[in-house]
């Protein structure tokens, strides 16, 4: 085997190796590359900018631990925003993985940004049948969530007064991690008329790009870029925009691999075997 | 009747949310009721759902256990850790509310974050060495992809605006921006079209559903 | 860069990030290859999430929506108030709280279980599914046409609409912003799209200018497709940003 | 008029917005039940063969060779969604072809629903080939509801099994990949197929042959040859050519400034 040919087939551990050194290495040591800011993220800053009035934001907070890195950066930048404006932050859950994550946040902003549990933020917990949940809500948000996550009535909180259904909030935020999005830009967004934002995982985000380019969405996060985009929206950088480094050296990696892995096909040689189907090799797809 | 009262019950059921999309709901009574009443009902009945799946799983794991599974001990693990935090959660919760157990979001954060996140994490390395293995300009295909992958890539991260700087490509040129459009215009094309047809196919299927033409779902096969 | 202290054993915090760092060992572990302790893992992960769910569903759906309401239901009926009990006000008219009404779903969810109890009641369990799955498909049927299909194509049309000034006031656009390269790009979308849509048809063989067609949507497909990768690399990493951000900060005390 | 009818019997009015909507979905109704009749009325449909679905008997066949197991996952969604649906009628012409070569199928599944109809389904195909004997109902299990939980367990499962041919049908999230990429480490090959726009890339890069979106659905109408699916995607393909067609000429007419267009599919989002 000449060296071509071992370039094109390094056993996948060390492509592993390569990656762990390389993420880790700027999460110890960060670099200070500079992050710019999108239209999408500006578009949802600007329209919480030019809100009035004190209607409530929905938080759709719909993520477990797994993506908690790229949208609890999200959900932070985007209270300590509307809080900022006066504008109270209601917090719901359609993802059963999502409370515990979802608690620690609001702990975060009672004890970061000083709100007032009930009044200024609120967190009505998890409740099982998504869709069923978001139509419920458009007749009456206290039908599906009858009390908040801490047990007490929803109609008796201080943020609720004024708010009867999802249409007498000001927007709704959707922090996704999965395809709960959709529905509520088919149901809150379409069907009931309130404005949507969605801050998605940066797997799903291009999904949503049809959404935004059709003007069913105001705007639109993805990823940890997004996150990090928004933290310095509001001025104030956090783990999103620490994490930024180490995603541009990972790049780099993967990038040097694939650069790599093609040296390999061009000077190796290069009838290797593409496919392992035999009639997908007659005539290749 | 143990096929056509099932049938009967998605008809109704389905036509009636169907129908009412259409109606303005606020202004006519009864739909409203029965809309609301249909929605609470699933909310609950999507509980007993999930609990199928708690039960099958236990089930499961008793049987290995009694048929001294080689790996019975792992059943062990899976019904003992079950026991123990739903004890801490259901027992173990003063008054009305899972949102004031600090135990609880302790076995979350210390077992479950750990476990889910680290799981997925695992993607960064797989999506490495996927990347690795697939991208090889072997066709036009496979050259399109690998050259989309490696722009987006590039341009979506800070590094990507430096290397642009330092290549002089500015404007509408510069990575970050021949990203963005790629995302904003071939990507939406095709994203469009995948999604009209397979929205094309959900309605047809959830059609076939109400009529009772596909029955899948009950068990009966075709 | 300052080393602190490794988290302290002794505490209920630090004892938990000692467990949390030994567990998301045992998983990377399964990188190099599987062994004992990504087993462990791996069943441990499937008891506990099991665990929390029929804690989350009971606290969070099965008790204020369905026992709850069950029990304020009978205890109205003890009080001898059927119509209350039964989420009635004084007219007769129906309020939000469903009290006793929530006995429909009970015996739904009740049916669902047949499967384990009774082979010969078993299919009462249909009744569930088909009133669960009816439901669904019933909202699914106008939505999904609407948003995926109509909106969609309303999508690429209104493109259009720009680049003339009575079409664009009365959709409410800027018929300014309509400039050369957004004419390009509107053509472009639309050319991608309707070859994308015809690489999906089935009916016809691919033949002449279809094949032609079909050609080019899966050009379009393949660029999409590779976007997305390297879009989503970026999730991917982030994930481990996150796991690294753990051992390092939480656990080992690295201070930047 | 259809809107003057129905307010005319239930004294409702249409939303404004959703008559578009109600129409085109009547039409979609009309040619669903147009084909269905005609089939039913013993009309055969022709559709288009997809490239590559060569690829699934030959995969069997690779394991059969071998002399090792496959491995058959119907994805992460419930019995309700059409992936799901297509899965199964998909696994069910492979478990056929399974028990006539005497090859082991595992379905590790994720929804208890979908694990039953499984296990029917490979039941009745071994029945069918007159191979009952050799059917084994615990390789048609149940792991659990826990997306990252279910996949560490599959990993499990393909790193001690070690089969020869995976197929991953069905609608996937984010494990997409890691089953993927596992199955590509053990050596397997890997037939992939789903209608989850996000997941798409990653079956492109790590599998052998993946069946793209709708793709998925022909596959099945194709291999069922059951006249209800069939007929069904001709109703997808005719829903198809009229957007297509409404694509086409709306976009001329809306550049030269009709506003018309734009109001027929309605909806002012």
């Amino acid at each position: 085997m000449n060296i071509w040919q071992k370039l094109s087939s390094i056993d996948r551990r060390w492509v592993f190796l390569a990656m762990a050194l390389f993420v880790a290495f700027p999460v110890l040591k960060p670099l200070g590359l500079p992050v710019t800011t999108t239209k999408e993220v500006e578009d949802i800053h600007s329209f919480i900018e030019n809100l009035d009035g004190t209607k409530p934001i929905i938080l759709g907070l719909d993520f477990g631990p797994s993506t908690a890195p790229e949208l609890t950066p999200m959900a932070k930048a985007l209270i300590r925003h509307s809080l900022s404006k006066g504008i109270p932050v209601l917090g719901v859950s359609l993802a059963p993985d999502a409370p515990g994550v979802a608690n620690d946040i609001m702990k975060w902003a009672e004890s970061e940004l000083n709100a007032v549990m009930g009044k200024d933020i609120a967190y009505l917990g998890y409740k099982v049948g998504t869709l069923n949940v978001i139509l419920q809500m458009g007749q009456g948000i206290s039908k599906p969530f009858p009390k908040d996550y801490y047990g007490n009535n929803t109609d008796d909180l201080p943020i609720m007064e004024g708010v009867e259904t999802l249409e007498d909030c000001a927007m709704v935020v959707g922090l996704e991690a999965t395809a709960i999005s959709d529905l509520w830009i088919q149901y809150a967004g379409d069907q009931m008329g309130v404005p949507i934002g969605i801050g998605m995982t940066a797997v799903s985000a291009p999904e949503a790009y049809v959404f935004y380019q059709s003007g069913q969405i105001v705007g639109l996060m993805g990823g940890m870029k997004g996150a990090a985009e928004y933290e310095l929206l509001v001025n104030a950088p956090g783990a999103a925009v620490q994490g930024m480094d180490a995603q541009s050296l990972g790049h780099i990696v993967i990038l040097v691999f694939i650069i790599l892995g093609n040296l390999g096909y061009f000077f190796g040689t290069k009838g290797q075997e593409i496919s392992r189907l035999k009639s997908l090799r007659d005539g290749e797809k | 009747m143990k096929t056509k009262l099932p049938l009967t019950v998605a008809f109704l059921t389905g036509i009636f949310m169907a129908f009412s999309y259409f109606v303005e709901r606020d202004n006519v009574d009864w739909v409203r009721i029965i809309y609301e009443e249909l929605n609470q009902n699933n909310i609950v009945i999507g509980v007993f759902v999930l609990y199928l799946g708690v039960a099958t799983l236990i089930i499961k794991h008793a049987k290995n256990i009694r048929d001294k599974d080689s790996d019975s001990i792992y059943s062990w693990i899976v019904i003992a850790s079950t026991f123990v935090v739903s004890w801490i959660g259901l027992a173990q919760t003063e008054g009305d509310s899972i949102g004031t157990n600090d135990n609880f979001q302790w076995v979350f954060n210390n077992f479950q974050v750990p476990l889910s996140a680290t799981m997925f994490s695992l993607l960064a390395f797989f999506v490495a060495s996927a990347a690795y293995r697939a991208f090889r300009a072997r066709n036009t295909e496979a050259t399109l992809l690998l050259i989309a992958a490696a722009i987006v890539m590039i341009g979506r991260v800070p590094i990507g605006a430096v290397i642009s700087d330092a290549l002089n490509l500015s404007g509408s040129f510069s990575l970050p921006a021949i990203a963005e459009w790629i995302m904003d215009i071939p990507n939406t094309a095709a994203k469009r079209a995948i999604t009209i047809g397979v929205g094309l196919g959900m309605t047809a299927t959830a059609i076939k559903i109400i009529f009772g033409i596909e029955r899948t779902y009950m068990g009966s096969g075709k | 860069m300052i080393f602190n202290l490794i988290a302290p054993f002794n505490t209920p915090e630090g004892l938990g990030i000692w467990i949390a760092a030994f567990l998301t060992l045992c998983i990377f572990s399964f990188l190099y290859k599987d062994n004992p302790f990504y087993k462990f893992a791996e069943h441990l992960f499937v008891g506990v999430s099991t665990g929390y769910y029929i804690s989350i569903y009971y606290w969070n759906t099965l008790k204020p929506n369905l026992i709850d309401e069950l029990r304020k239901g009978f205890s109205a009926l003890g009080e001898g108030n059927v119509q209350k009990a039964f989420g009635l006000d004084e007219n007769g008219s129906i309020i939000a709280e469903p009290h006793l009404r929530m006995v429909v779903p009970l015996m739904l969810g009740i049916f669902i279980f047949l499967i384990f109890i009774s082979r010969k009641n078993a299919w009462l369990s249909r009744i569930s599914f088909a009133w669960y799955i009816g439901v669904a498909s019933g909202i699914a049927i106008p939505a999904s046409m609407a948003t995926r299909v109509l909106i969609q194509a309303q999508g690429s049309v209104r493109d259009f609409c720009i680049f003339n000034a009575g079409c664009a006031n009365a959709a409410g656009l800027d018929p300014q912003t309509a400039t050369t390269s957004l004419w390009i790009n509107s053509a472009l979308l639309l050319i991608g799209t309707l070859c994308a849509v015809a690489y999906f048809f089935f009916s016809l063989p691919s033949k002449g200018v279809l094949k032609a067609m079909n050609k080019v949507g899966i050009y379009f497909l393949m660029i999409s497709f590779g976007a997305s990768f390297g879009y989503t690399v970026m999730a991917r990493i982030s994930l481990l940003i996150g796991r690294f951000q753990f051992l390092f900060y939480d656990w080992l005390g690295i201070n930047i | 008029m259809i809107f003057n009818f129905l307010n005319l019997i239930f004294q409702i009015q249409i939303k404004e917005g959703k008559g578009p909507v109600f129409l085109v979905l009547v039409l979609f109704i009309c040619a669903l039940v147009f084909f269905l009749d005609k089939a039913r009325k013993g009309a055969s449909f022709k559709i288009r063969k997809i490239a590559g679905l060569d690829a699934v008997n030959e995969a069997i066949g690779r394991a059969t060779e071998m002399g090792k197991s496959i491995l058959y996952t119907t994805g992460l969604e419930t019995a309700s969604h059409i992936a799901t649906i297509a899965s199964l009628t998909i696994l069910s012409r492979v478990a056929k072809r399974a028990a006539r070569y005497g090859t082991r199928l595992q379905v590790p599944s994720f929804d208890p629903i979908v694990m039953t109809l499984s296990q029917e389904i490979v039941r009745e195909s071994y029945l069918e080939e007159g191979m009952i004997d050799s059917f084994r109902k615990d390789d048609i299990f149940y792991l659990t509801q826990e997306q990252f939980a279910y996949t560490a367990a599959v990993e499990g499962v393909l790193i001690r099994e070690k089969p020869a041919t995976v197929f991953l049908m069905g609608y996937f999230y984010a494990e997409s990949l890691l089953l993927a990429e596992t199955g590509n480490s053990i050596g397997a090959i890997q037939i992939a197929g789903t209608d989850a726009v996000t997941q798409l890339p990653f079956f492109i890069v790590s599998c052998d042959y993946t069946l793209i979106g709708e793709e998925l659905y022909a596959a099945s109408a194709y291999l069922s040859e059951d006249s209800s699916i069939i007929s069904s995607l001709k109703a997808q393909d005719f829903g198809k050519a009229l957007l297509w067609i409404f694509l086409f000429i709306g976009s001329i007419f809306t550049f030269f400034g009709s506003v018309k267009f734009l109001s027929i599919i309605g909806g002012s989002s």
